[in-house]
C-alpha cells in the first residue's frame, strides 16, 4: 500500500529522521558512529538513485502529496528537481566525508550528537525538498534546532554565546520569512479563503503589484540573506563558525548557508521579480561591499577558521550578487558554485580540523612549515585552496567565470569591483597557505605528523570532486538546466 | 422644584458628600461609617425610583451585614486613625486624585455629546422594582444563574474555612 | 452544559469529602476521577449536541463546536495537570479536598465564562473563577508571600469586578432592548453610541485584566510567583485561557460588527502586552517569575486572535489554549519539583534528569514557536489572521519582533539546562527538592505531553478541523 | 429626571471610589472604596432600567427588570466577596500586623 | 597529415601524464626515473610538435573539437584546441626550449632529494602542460585556463624552496600580481561574451565588425592588463625579478623563455582586435617602451647575476609590447622567439655559474671564471651578443624588425628604443665581464670548488647558442634579402587581416639601413664601454649617490607601490576588522540585545510591589483608552 506513496523525496527526509531518531538510543559510541555512518552512506545511495532517475526533471515528477492543514490549505508536498538533485546530493555526500572526517574525534554522548547530525541532514534535506512554503519553512526551522544544540553543547570555549547570537540571529530573520510567506499565501488564489494556498505553484504564479512585491519581497530577503550571509548580516557567522565544533560548521558552512542561496533562487527570484529588478542595484550593492570587506577583513584573521568564514562571506556575496544580476548565465554559474563551494568549504574545514587537533591550535602565528611534516596534507590543502580562489580547472573556477560573467552582463562596474575579490582571495589564501604550510617549523609544529589513511581518503574524495567537476561540470548543467534557466527568462 | 427633585438633590449631595468621606477619613471605623450613610442615600435612591425590592436588600445586605462585617474586622484588629501611616509620598496622592477625577471627567465630556443622556427616567411610579415582579422573574428566567450562584457562595464558605483554620 | 453541572457537583462532592477523607492522598484519585468522567460526558455533548440535563437557562448560555472544544481542552489540560502536579496539591497545606474542591468550581467558572450568552452569566462566572483562585493564591497560609499575593490579586480582583461592571451597566444603558443577552446589542453599523463606546472601553479594561494584557498585567507577576507554584500553574493556563474565550466571545457577538472601531485599542493592548512581556521577561532570574512574564507575552500573542477576529483567529486561538497550556502545566510540574527555582538551579539537569530536560525543551520550544511543536502552529495560525484582516500590519511585526525576544529568555533555560554545569550548591543537593521524588509514571507523563505538543505540531487539523463555523 | 444626572451620580460616586483605592493604604479603606464603586454601578443599572422601562412599559411591562435583577446577583456577589476579603485580610493581618498595602512590597519587578 | 591532428592531444597530455607520474610517484621514484620522465614526455611533445608545425607550414587553421566545456542555454564554452601557425610555433618553442631546460634540470637539480626532484620534474611538466592550454586553446576560455595554470605553476616553482620565506614571498607576489592581471583578462572576455556571446577566437574574429570602436578599445584594453600581469609590464612588472627567488632552469624556463611571453601571444593571436584599436595600441607602445627603458636603467646597476638578466627580459618584452604597439606582430613573435633562445641561453648559463660558485649569485664575487668554464664562457658570451642585437646573431634581426617598425610608426619610439638597445649592451657587457673576466673575487672554497658543467647542462647550452646565433636567419629583412623573411610569409595568415587594416609605413632601403647602422654601432660603443670599464672590476663599497641611488633601489617602485597601494589597503583591512566590523556592525546587533537587556532592567521597576501604583497605571492606562476610544 505504501509502495505508491514512499517515493525519493520521501525517503530522503524521513531515513535521516528514523535514524536520528534511533541514534539517541544507542549509548555505545562506536556503534553510535558506525550506525550514523551506515545511514548517511544509505542516504547517499539514495541520493544517487536519485540522480540516476531524473527522466522528469521539472518539479512535477517525484511528487508526493498529503493535504496536511485542510482548512489553510497547507500541504504536505515535496518533489525533486534538477536543482534539488544537485543541493540533496550535496547534502548526502557532505555527510559521509563530514562523519568520516571527524571518525577519530570522540564526542561526549555520542549518541546524541550523531543523532542530531542526522537530524540536521533530514532538515537541510527537507528545505531542498519542499515545494509547499509552509512545509518550507517548517524544514528550515527544524535544520536549525540541531545545529542549536550542536554548537552549543560540543562548541568551542565562547560557545554559548556565540550560538546564541546565531541562533536569536536566524529565528529572528526566519520569523520575518514566515510573515512574508503569510503575506504571499493571502494573495494566492482568487478571491474566496479556502483558495490560497502554501504550494509553490501558487506562489509563482500569485498576482502581486509592485508596492506589495517591494514589501514582501525584503522579508523572504532579510531570512534569506541572514542566513547566507550576506553583509551586512554576517557577524553571527565568524564567531559562530569558530565556536562550533568542526563537523558543525562544515555542515553550516558545507550545506546549510547554501540553504539561503537556494531559496532566493526557488522563492525569491519567481515570485517577486519587480520588486528584484527594482532593487537590484541595492542588493547587488550590498553583495559586492560585502565581497571586498569580508575579503579585506579575511586578510587580517589570525584563526584559520575565522578566516575561512570571511572567505566564505565574500563567495556567498558574489552569489548573491549574481542571483541578482539576473542574468540566466549567473544563475546557472551559481547552481553549480553551490556545489562547488560546499565541496571546497568541506575540505578546507577538514584540514583546519586536522591541524587543530593534533597540534591544538589554529592561530596562523603559531603555525608554520607544516609541509615538511606532512606534505600528502600540504598538497591536498593547496589544491582546496586553489579551488577556493576558483582557479581554472577546479570545480570553483566554472561557477564563479559564469556568475562574474553574469553580473558584468547586468553593469561592467559591478563585476570589476567584484572581481577584485578574486585578488583579495588570492593574497589571504596564499598568506594563510605560506604561513602555515611553508617557512620553517617551530616547536609546536615539529609535532605535527601525517594524517591518516581515512582523512587522506576524504580529503582525496574530495580533491577527485573538485577536480572532476572542474573538468566536466556539464553533467550538472545538464541536471539544472531545465530547473533554472526559466527562473531567469522572468526578467527578460 | 418637586418633592421628589428636592429628594433626589438631598440624596445626592449625601451620598456624594459621605463617599469624599470615606475615603477623607482618617480613622477606619468613620469610613465605614460615612460608608453606610452612602449606602443609605443610595437606598433612597432606589426608593425614588421605585426599586423597592433593591432598596430593601442593599439595607439589608450592604449596610446591614457587610458593614457590620467591615466594622467587626476593624474593631478585632484594633485598628485606629494612627495604624495608617501618612502617606509620605505627596505627588502620588495628587497624581491620584487627578486621575481619578479625569476618568469622571473623560466620561461625563463623552456624555455631553450624545442625545441619548436626555432621556427620562422614570421616578416613583413603574411595577417593574416591586418585589413581585422581581421575584417572579427571578424564580422563572433567573432561575439557572441563580442555582450556579449558590456555587460562588459555597466557594466563599470553603474559602473563608481554609483560610482561617488553624494548621495542625 | 454537562460539564457545568457535573464540575459542580464533584466540587461539592469533593467538599465534603474533606470529612471522610483519611488519607491525603485520596482527594486526588477521586478528583481524577470525577474529571475523566467530566471529560468523557462532555465529549459525547460534543459529538452528539445533546446534553444528559435538560435545562432551560432562557438562552442564558450557548454550546457550539468552538465552546465545547474549548472546555474539553480546559478539563483535558487539568487532567494532566491533576496527574502531573495531584501530587504537590498535597503538600501546600491540609485542606487538600477542599483545594480541589475550589478547583473544581473554578472549573465550573470557567466552563461559564466560555458559554455565556448573557453578561450576567459572565459576571457570575468570572467571579466563580476568581473568588475561589484567591483563596488558592493565599493557600499557603504562613507564607508571607502567598499572603501578599491573596491580598494583591483580591483588591485588584475586586476593582477590576467594579470596572466590569461599570462597563456592563453602561452597555445596558446603551441597548435599547433593555437586556443583557450578548448578541442583542442594537447599536446599528455606523459610530458607536457613546453609552456603548463607554461600556465597550470598561469591558476591554475588566477583561484585559483577567488575561492579564498590559497596562491591566500588574497583578500577574507577582500574584504567580506569590502563589503556591502548583496553583500558579492551573491559573496560568486554564484560567488565564478561559478569559480569553469570555473575551471573543463578548467581543465576537457583541461587537464584531463595529471591528474596525475598536481594533485600535485592542492592537495597542496587543502590543503592550507583547512589548511589557517580552520585554521584562528577559532580566528574570527567578524561572516561576519568567514564566509569569511569558504568560503575560503569550497573552499578547492571544490577543492577535481578538484582535484579528475571522476564522483562523478562532483555529488559533484554540490550538493556542492547548499548546499553551499544554506546555505550561508541563513547565511547571517540572518546576515545583526543582530545588531551586533560578536559573541557575536548571544548571546541568541534562545531566541529572535528562527526561526532563528534554520534555522540558521541547515544553519551551513549543512556547518559542518553533516548527514541529504545537506552539508553532497556533503562532502561525495567529499571524495569518492577523496578516488577513489587514489592518495595523505594524502589529505583526511588533508582534514577530516579541517573538524573538521570547525565544531569547526560553532559550536561556535550555542553555542551562544542556550546556550548563551545576553550581556547587546544587551539584551537592542535585537539582530535585528534597521531598519531591521523580517517578517513572511522572516521567512517562511528561513524555506523553511532549508527544502530544509535537503531535499538535504536525497535525494541528486534530484539533481545528473539528471546529464548525 | 433626566439620566444624565443619575450617570453623573454613578460616574461621580464611582470616581470616588476609585481615586478612594488610589490614595488609600489601609487594605480595608481600599475594598470599601471598591464596595463603593459596585454601588455606583448598581445605582446606575438601576437608573437605565427605569430608562428603559420608561420606554418599553406599554410593550413589555417586566422588560426593564432585568438590571434590577442583575443588581440582586451583584450584592449576593459582592457579599461572597466580602467574606473571602476580609478573610485574607484578616489572615494577612495575622502575619504581619498591618494591612497597609505598601507594606506588601516583597514580591517585586 | 590529419592523423596528426587526431593526436595532438597528446602533445598537452603528455605532460600531463608525466606530471601525475612524478606526483604521485615522487616517493617511489628514483632520480634518475623521475628526470627522464619529466624529459622524456616534453620530448614526446616535442617530436609531435615538429610534425604539427610540419603540417600546418602550408595548411590552414585546424579546430579540433574535444568535448563542451559549458554548455548552457546561457554560455557555449567548447573545448577545443586550436592548431595553426602561431600556435604550431608557439608549441615548437615552448616543448624545444622546454626540453632543454628539462634535460638541463636533471643534472642542475640533482643535489635535491629524491621526493623534491620528482616534485621539481612534476611542477615542470605541469607548467608545460598549462603553457600548452594556453597557446593551443581555441578559445579565450580554454586560453585562461592555461593562462591562470602557468600562474600557479610559476608560483609553486618560484616557491619550490618553501622553507624560505623570501622565497615564498616572492611567489606570493608572482601569482597576485598575475592575478591583478588576469581579472583584466577575464573582464574582457566577459565583454566579449556580452556583445558576441562567444569567446571562440574565430567566433570573435569573424565578428568583430559588430562591436563599436568603444567595445573593443574597453577589450583590448582589458586583454593588454591581462598582458601587463603575465608579461611583466609597468605597472605590473615587479613581480618578475623577485621570482628569480626559484631555482635557475624555472627562471629560463617560465620567466623568461615561455610564460612571460604568453600576453605577447595573446596579443598578437587576438591582433585583428587590437589592430582596430589604435588608442590601444598606442598605450601598448607606449608602455611597452617605458618598461624597456625602465628595466634597462635598472639592471645597469644590479649585482645579481640573475636579476639582471631578470631586468633584462622585463626590457626586451617591452620591446615585444613595442612591435606589437605598431602593429609589428611578426616583429614581436619573432623577437619572442629569438628571446626564448638566447635569454634560455643566458639563464642556463648563469645557473651553470651558479651552479659552480655553489650558490652564489652576486656578481661582485665572480670574476674570471672564463678559464674555469670554457663552454659555459663561450655560449654566455654568444647570448650577449644575441641579445646586445649584434649581426648576425638573433637578436640583431628581430629587434632590427621591431625598431624599424617603431621608426616608420613614431621615430620618438625608435629612438627610445635605441637608447634601450644601449642600455641593453651597455649591462650584458657587465655582467658577462664581471662575471667571466677579470680576477676571481670568491672565497677559497669557492674557487677551489669551480668547475665546468657537466654534460647534461652544457650540450643544451651549446645548442641553444647554436639556436641563439642561427635563430634569427629565418626572418632576415628584406633589405638584405628578397622572400628572407620566412617567418613573416609562415605567419602570414594569422596577421592577414590586420595587416589589411592596418595604415603600411614603407620605409625606404637607405632609411634603413642607417636606422640599423645607428642602433648597431651605438650598441657597439656601448658594449665596448662596459668592456672596458668592468673587465677589470675590482670589488668596492661603493655608496651610490643621485640619480646612482634612485636606479639601484629600482626606481623606488616596490616602495611605493608598498606606500600607496599594499599599506593603505592593509589600513583599510585592519579598520574595517576593528572598526567597522567590530564596533558598527557587530557593535549594532549586539547593542540590540544590550538594549534589550537595559530596557528589561529598566521596565521590570514598573512592576514595583506596590498595589497602588499598579492600580495607578491601571487608571491612566483606561484614560489612555477612553481618550483614544471616544475623542480620536
Amino acid at each position: 500500500m505504501f509502495g505508491n506513496y514512499i517515493t525519493i523525496p520521501h525517503l530522503l527526509v524521513l531515513f535521516p529522521l528514523l535514524a536520528g531518531v534511533l541514534t539517541f538510543f544507542i549509548k555505545k559510541e562506536s556503534s553510535a558512529k558506525s550506525f550514523s555512518l551506515l545511514a548517511v552512506m544509505i542516504t547517499l545511495l539514495i541520493s544517487i538513485a536519485s540522480l540516476y532517475f531524473h527522466n522528469n526533471k521539472e518539479l512535477s515528477g517525484l511528487t508526493f502529496n498529503y493535504m496536511w492543514l485542510k482548512s489553510i490549505g497547507a500541504k504536505f508536498s515535496m518533489a525533486l528537481d534538477g536543482m534539488g538533485r544537485l543541493l540533496t546530493f550535496l547534502t548526502a555526500v557532505s555527510f559521509p566525508i563530514i562523519l568520516i572526517a571527524g571518525y577519530r574525534s570522540s564526542f561526549k554522548n555520542a549518541n546524541v550528537f550523531y543523532g542530531l547530525i542526522l537530524l540536521a541532514q533530514a532538515g537541510l534535506m527537507g528545505v531542498f525538498l519542499s515545494t509547499d512554503a509552509l512545509l518550507f519553512y517548517f524544514f528550515w526551522e527544524l535544520a536549525l534546532i540541531p545545529i542549536y544544540f550542536l554548537c552549543s553543547y560540543w562548541g568551542g570555549e565562547k560557545r554559548i554565546a556565540a550560538t546564541f547570537k546565531f541562533f536569536i540571529y536566524t529565528f529572528t530573520g526566519s520569523l520575518f520569512l514566515l510573515v512574508g510567506i503569510i503575506y504571499v499565501y493571502l494573495h494566492t488564489g482568487a478571491t474566496r479563503f479556502s483558495d490560497h494556498s502554501f504550494s509553490l505553484n501558487a506562489f509563482r504564479t500569485v498576482i502581486l503589484n509592485s508596492s506589495q512585491q517591494n514589501f514582501m519581497f525584503w522579508l523572504f530577503f532579510i531570512a534569506f540573506a541572514i542566513k547566507m550571509p550576506i553583509f551586512p548580516f554576517h557577524t553571527w557567522q565568524p564567531d559562530t563558525y569558530e565556536q562550533s565544533p568542526t563537523s558543525v560548521t562544515m555542515i553550516l558552512s558545507g550545506v546549510m548557508v547554501k540553504m539561503g542561496v537556494f531559496g532566493l533562487i526557488r522563492w525569491v527570484l519567481p515570485i517577486f521579480p519587480m520588486a528584484v529588478v527594482k532593487f537590484d542595484n541595492v542588493l547587488i550593492g550590498l553583495s559586492v561591499i560585502g565581497m571586498i570587506y569580508a575579503s579585506l577583513i579575511a586578510i587580517k584573521q589570525d584563526d584559520l577558521k575565522r578566516l575561512a568564514a570571511y572567505s566564505s562571506i565574500a563567495h556567498i556575496g558574489l552569489m548573491s550578487a549574481a542571483i541578482f544580476s539576473m542574468q540566466t548565465v549567473a544563475l546557472e554559474g551559481v547552481v553549480i558554485q553551490m556545489f562547488a563551494h560546499g565541496i571546497n568549504i568541506i575540505g578546507l574545514w577538514i584540514v583546519i580540523d586536522l591541524i587543530e587537533r593534533q597540534l591544538g591550535t589554529r592561530k596562523i602565528s603559531q603555525l608554520g612549515g607544516i609541509a615538511h611534516k606532512a606534505p600528502v596534507l600540504t598538497i591536498l590543502l593547496v589544491v582546496i585552496a586553489f579551488a577556493n580562489i576558483a582557479l581554472p580547472l577546479t570545480n570553483a573556477f566554472v561557477g564563479e567565470f559564469m556568475m562574474f560573467g553574469g553580473l558584468f552582463k547586468f553593469n561592467i562596474w559591478y563585476a570589476a569591483v567584484a572581481g577584485l575579490s578574486i585578488i583579495l582571495a588570492a593574497v589571504y589564501t596564499l598568506n594563510m597557505v605560506q604561513k602555515v604550510f611553508y617557512g620553517n617549523t617551530n616547536a609546536l609544529t615539529e609535532s605535527m605528523k601525517e594524517i591518516s589513511w581515512n582523512e587522506k581518503l576524504v580529503l582525496m574524495v574530495i580533491v577527485v570532486m573538485i577536480f572532476l567537476t572542474g573538468v566536466f561540470p556539464q553533467p550538472i548543467f545538464e541536471l539544472t538546466k531545465i530547473s533554472v534557466a526559466p527562473i531567469s527568462t522572468i526578467f527578460k | 422644584m418637586s418633592a421628589i427633585e428636592i429628594m433626589f438633590w438631598f440624596l445626592s449631595v449625601l451620598a456624594l458628600g459621605a463617599g469624599v468621606m470615606v475615603v477623607a477619613s482618617k480613622s477606619p471605623v468613620y469610613s465605614i461609617l460615612f460608608l453606610i450613610l452612602t449606602f443609605f442615600a443610595i437606598s433612597g435612591h432606589y426608593i425614588l425610583l421605585n426599586a423597592q425590592f433593591l432598596a430593601v436588600v442593599n439595607v439589608i445586605v450592604y449596610a446591614g451585614a457587610i458593614m457590620v462585617l467591615f466594622l467587626f474586622v476593624v474593631m478585632l484588629m484594633n485598628l485606629n486613625a494612627e495604624s495608617e501611616p501618612h502617606q509620605k509620598n505627596k505627588w502620588l496622592l495628587y497624581i491620584g486624585g487627578i486621575s481619578g477625577g479625569s476618568l469622571l471627567l473623560v466620561i461625563v465630556a463623552a456624555l455631553k455629546k450624545t442625545v441619548a443622556t436626555t432621556q427620562l427616567v422614570q421616578m416613583n411610579n413603574g411595577e417593574v422594582g416591586l418585589i413581585k415582579n422581581l421575584g417572579i422573574k427571578l424564580f422563572t428566567d433567573y432561575v439557572f444563574p441563580f442555582e450556579i450562584s449558590s456555587v460562588l457562595f459555597l466557594s466563599a464558605m470553603i474559602g473563608a474555612v481554609v483560610i482561617s483554620k488553624k494548621e495542625g | 452544559m454537562n460539564a457545568i453541572l457535573l464540575t459542580a457537583v464533584w466540587g461539592i462532592i469533593m467538599m465534603f469529602g474533606g470529612v471522610f477523607f483519611k488519607s491525603k492522598q485520596t482527594p486526588k484519585y477521586w478528583a481524577i476521577a470525577g474529571l475523566v468522567i467530566i471529560i468523557i460526558s462532555n465529549y459525547l455533548e460534543l459529538k452528539t449536541g445533546l446534553p444528559f440535563f435538560d435545562i432551560d437557562t432562557k438562552f442564558m448560555l450557548a454550546f457550539n463546536s468552538f465552546n465545547l472544544i474549548f472546555i474539553t481542552i480546559a478539563l483535558a489540560s487539568t487532567l494532566l495537570y491533576f496527574l502531573l502536579s495531584g501530587s504537590d496539591i498535597e503538600k501546600v497545606g491540609d485542606n487538600v479536598s477542599e483545594y480541589f474542591a475550589l478547583i473544581f468550581f473554578v472549573l465550573c467558572g470557567v466552563c461559564l465564562s466560555a458559554t455565556y450568552n448573557t453578561l450576567l452569566i459572565l459576571f457570575l462566572g468570572i467571579e466563580i473563577m476568581s473568588i475561589p483562585l484567591y483563596i488558592l493564591t493565599g493557600s499557603d497560609k504562613r507564607n508571607l508571600k502567598s499572603n501578599e499575593a491573596a491580598l494583591k490579586y483580591f483588591l485588584m480582583g475586586a476593582f477590576s469586578t467594579g470596572i466590569m461592571l461599570m462597563g456592563i451597566a453602561f452597555l445596558y444603558g446603551g441597548n435599547s432592548d433593555g437586556s443583557f443577552f450578548i448578541n442583542s446589542f442594537n447599536f446599528g453599523e455606523g459610530k458607536l453610541p457613546v453609552f456603548i463606546a463607554i461600556g465597550m472601553v470598561f469591558m476591554l479594561i475588566a477583561l484585559s485584566f483577567k488575561v492579564s494584557a498590559a497596562p491591566f498585567h500588574f497583578w500577574t507577576p507577582d500574584v504567580y510567583e506569590g502563589a503556591p507554584t502548583v496553583f500558579t500553574s492551573f491559573m496560568a493556563t486554564v484560567v488565564k485561557i478561559a478569559g480569553f474565550i469570555a473575551f471573543i466571545r463578548l467581543f465576537e457577538n457583541s461587537f464584531g460588527k463595529v471591528h474596525a472601531q475598536w481594533q485600535l485599542l485592542v492592537s495597542i493592548i496587543t502590543a503592550a502586552t507583547l512589548f511589557i512581556g517580552n520585554l521584562t521577561a528577559v532580566f528574570q532570574q527567578s524561572v516561576k517569575r519568567m514564566l509569569a512574564y511569558s504568560s503575560i507575552a503569550q497573552a499578547g500573542f492571544m490577543l492577535l486572535a481578538v484582535f484579528a477576529l475571522n476564522t483562523n483567529a478562532m483555529q488559533g486561538l484554540i490550538l493556542y489554549s492547548a499548546g499553551y497550556s499544554l506546555a505550561t502545566i508541563g513547565l511547571f510540574a517540572i518546576l515545583i519539583r526543582m530545588y531551586d527555582y533560578t536559573i541557575d538551579g536548571f544548571n546541568g539537569l541534562a545531566k541529572n534528569q535528562p527526561v526532563l530536560a528534554v520534555t522540558a525543551t521541547i515544553f519551551l520550544l513549543s512556547l518559542t514557536g518553533i516548527p514541529l511543536t504545537a506552539g508553532f502552529q497556533s503562532k502561525f495560525l495567529l499571524l495569518i489572521a492577523a496578516v488577513r484582516d489587514g489592518h495595523q500590519n505594524w502589529l505583526v511585526f511588533w508582534a514577530i519582533l516579541c517573538a524573538a525576544v521570547s525565544a531569547y529568555y526560553y532559550f536561556k533555560i535550555i542553555q542551562a539546562m544542556f550546556f550548563k554545569e551545576a553550581g556547587q550548591e546544587v551539584q551537592e543537593h542535585g537539582s530535585i527538592a528534597e521531598g519531591s521524588t521523580i517517578t517513572t509514571g511522572f516521567k512517562v507523563l511528561l513524555i506523553l505531553t511532549a508527544i502530544l505538543i509535537i503531535l499538535l505540531g504536525i497535525f494541528p487539523s486534530i484539533l481545528t478541523d473539528s471546529l464548525r463555523f | 429626571m433626566p439620566v444624565y444626572y443619575y450617570i453623573f451620580l454613578a460616574v461621580a460616586l464611582f470616581s470616588i471610589g476609585v481615586i478612594g483605592v488610589l490614595i488609600r493604604r489601609n487594605a480595608i479603606i481600599i475594598f470599601m472604596c471598591v464596595e463603593l464603586m459596585l454601588n455606583a454601578a448598581n445605582l446606575l443599572l438601576v437608573a437605565f432600567s427605569k430608562m428603559h422601562h420608561q420606554v418599553l412599559m406599554k410593550t413589555n411591562p417586566t422588560a426593564a427588570s432585568d438590571a434590577q435583577v442583575f443588581v440582586f446577583f451583584i450584592m449576593v456577589v459582592a457579599a461572597a466577596e466580602v467574606s473571602v476579603g476580609l478573610a485574607i485580610i484578616v489572615m494577612m493581618y495575622r502575619n504581619t500586623h498591618s494591612v497597609d498595602v505598601n507594606f506588601l512590597n516583597r514580591l517585586k519587578n | 597529415m590529419n592523423n596528426i591532428l587526431q593526436i595532438v592531444w597528446l602533445i598537452p597530455i603528455l605532460p600531463l601524464i608525466g606530471f601525475i607520474i612524478n606526483g604521485l610517484g615522487r616517493n617511489n621514484l628514483s632520480k634518475t626515473l623521475s628526470g627522464l620522465i619529466g624529459s622524456g614526455v616534453i620530448l614526446a611533445s616535442f617530436i609531435i610538435s615538429v610534425y604539427v608545425f610540419l603540417s600546418v607550414k602550408e595548411g590552414n587553421t585546424h579546430l579540433i573539437h574535444y568535448f563542451e566545456f559549458i554548455n548552457t542555454v546561457s554560455l557555449n564554452v567548447h573545448f577545443d584546441f586550436q592548431i595553426d601557425q602561431l600556435s604550431s610555433l608557439f608549441l615548437l618553442i615552448i616543448t624545444g626550449v622546454g626540453f632543454l631546460i628539462h634535460v638541463y634540470s636533471t643534472s642542475y637539480m640533482h643535489e635535491e632529494p629524491t621526493k623534491d626532484f620528482a616534485k621539481y620534474f612534476a611542477y615542470l611538466n605541469l607548467f608545460v602542460f598549462s603553457m600548452l592550454l594556453l597557446v593551443m586553446g581555441g578559445n579565450y576560455i580554454i586560453m585562461f585556463i592555461g593562462w591562470e595554470g602557468v600562474g600557479l605553476c610559476s608560483y609553486l616553482l618560484i616557491g619550490f624552496w618553501f622553507k624560505n620565506n623570501e622565497y615564498t614571498n616572492a611567489a606570493k607576489k608572482a601569482f597576485i600580481m598575475n592575478r591583478i592581471g588576469d581579472l583584466g583578462f577575464l573582464l574582457a572576455v566577459f565583454w566579449l561574451l556580452s556583445k558576441l556571446g562567444s569567446a571562440d577566437f574565430h567566433q570573435v574574429f569573424d565578428n568583430v565588425a559588430k562591436l563599436t570602436s568603444f567595445d573593443i578599445g574597453g577589450i583590448t584594453l582589458l586583454l593588454f592588463v591581462g598582458a601587463t600581469g603575465k608579461s611583466a609590464q609597468i605597472p605590473l612588472y615587479t613581480w618578475l625579478p623577485d621570482a628569480m627567488a626559484g631555482p635557475t632552469p624555472v627562471s629560463a624556463l617560465i620567466h623568461a623563455a615561455t610564460m612571460v611571453t604568453a600576453g605577447i601571444y595573446m596579443i598578437a593571436r587576438s591582433n585583428i582586435l587590437f589592430t582596430m584599436a589604435p588608442l590601444t595600441q598606442a598605450i601598448i607602445s607606449i608602455i611597452g617602451i617605458s618598461t624597456a627603458l625602465l628595466a634597462a636603467t635598472i639592471a645597469l646597476k644590479q649585482n645579481d647575476i640573475k636579476k639582471v638578466l631578470a631586468y633584462s627580459t622585463v626590457s626586451q618584452l617591452g620591446y615585444m609590447f613595442v612591435g606589437l604597439g605598431v602593429g609589428a606582430y611578426t616583429g614581436a613573435v619573432f623577437h619572442v622567439m629569438t628571446h626564448a633562445f638566447f635569454k634560455a641561453l643566458l639563464f642556463l648559463g648563469a645557473g651553470s655559474v651558479i651552479h659552480a660558485m655553489g650558490g652564489e649569485q652576486d656578481m661582485r664575487n665572480m670574476g674570471g671564471l672564463k678559464k674555469y668554464m670554457s663552454i659555459t664562457h663561450i655560449t654566455f658570451l654568444l647570448g650577449c651578443l644575441a641579445i646586445a642585437g649584434m649581426p648576425p646573431f638573433s637578436g640583431f634581426f628581430s629587434k632590427d624588425e621591431i625598431l624599424a617598425a617603431a621608426f616608420a610608426h613614431q621615430p620618438i619610439l625608435w629612438i627610445a628604443g635605441v637608447v634601450g638597445a644601449l642600455l641593453t649592451a651597455f649591462y650584458m657587457f657587465r655582467l658577462y665581464a664581471m662575471t667571466f673576466h677579470g680576477q676571481f673575487r670568491g672565497t677559497h672554497d669557492q674557487q677551489h670548488h669551480l668547475h665546468e658543467s657537466p654534460a647534461a647542462i652544457t650540450i643544451p647550452l651549446v645548442i641553444l647558442a647554436i639556436l641563439a646565433v642561427v635563430g634569427g636567419w629565418i626572418g632576415i629583412p628584406e633589405v638584405f634579402m628578397h622572400g628572407g623573411h620566412r617567418l613573416e610569409a609562415f605567419l602570414e595568415p594569422i596577421f592577414e587581416k590586420s595587416n589589411h587594416i592596418a595604415v603600411k609605413h614603407e620605409l625606404s632601403h637607405a632609411t634603413e639601413y642607417t636606422l640599423m647602422a645607428v642602433s648597431v654601432g651605438g650598441a657597439l660603443i656601448a658594449l665596448l664601454f662596459a668592456w672596458n670599464k668592468f673587465s677589470k672590476y675590482q670589488k668596492a663599497e661603493i655608496n651610490e649617490t643621485g640619480i646612482g641611488k634612485v636606479i639601484a633601489n629600482k626606481w623606488y617602485v616596490d616602495e611605493l607601490y608598498d606606500k600607496v597601494i599594499v599599506q593603505p589597503l592593509q589600513s583599510l583591512a585592519t579598520f574595517f576588522n576593528q572598526v567597522i566590523e567590530k564596533n558598527i556592525i557587530d557593535g549594532l546587533v549586539n547593542g540590540v540585545g544590550k538594549a534589550v537587556h537595559y530596557g528589561s532592567r529598566q521596565i521590570r521597576l514598573l512592576q514595583s510591589g506596590l498595589v497602588g501604583t499598579y492600580i495607578l497605571l491601571m487608571v491612566i492606562g483606561m484614560l489612555i483608552l477612553f481618550i483614544i476610544q471616544l475623542f480620536l
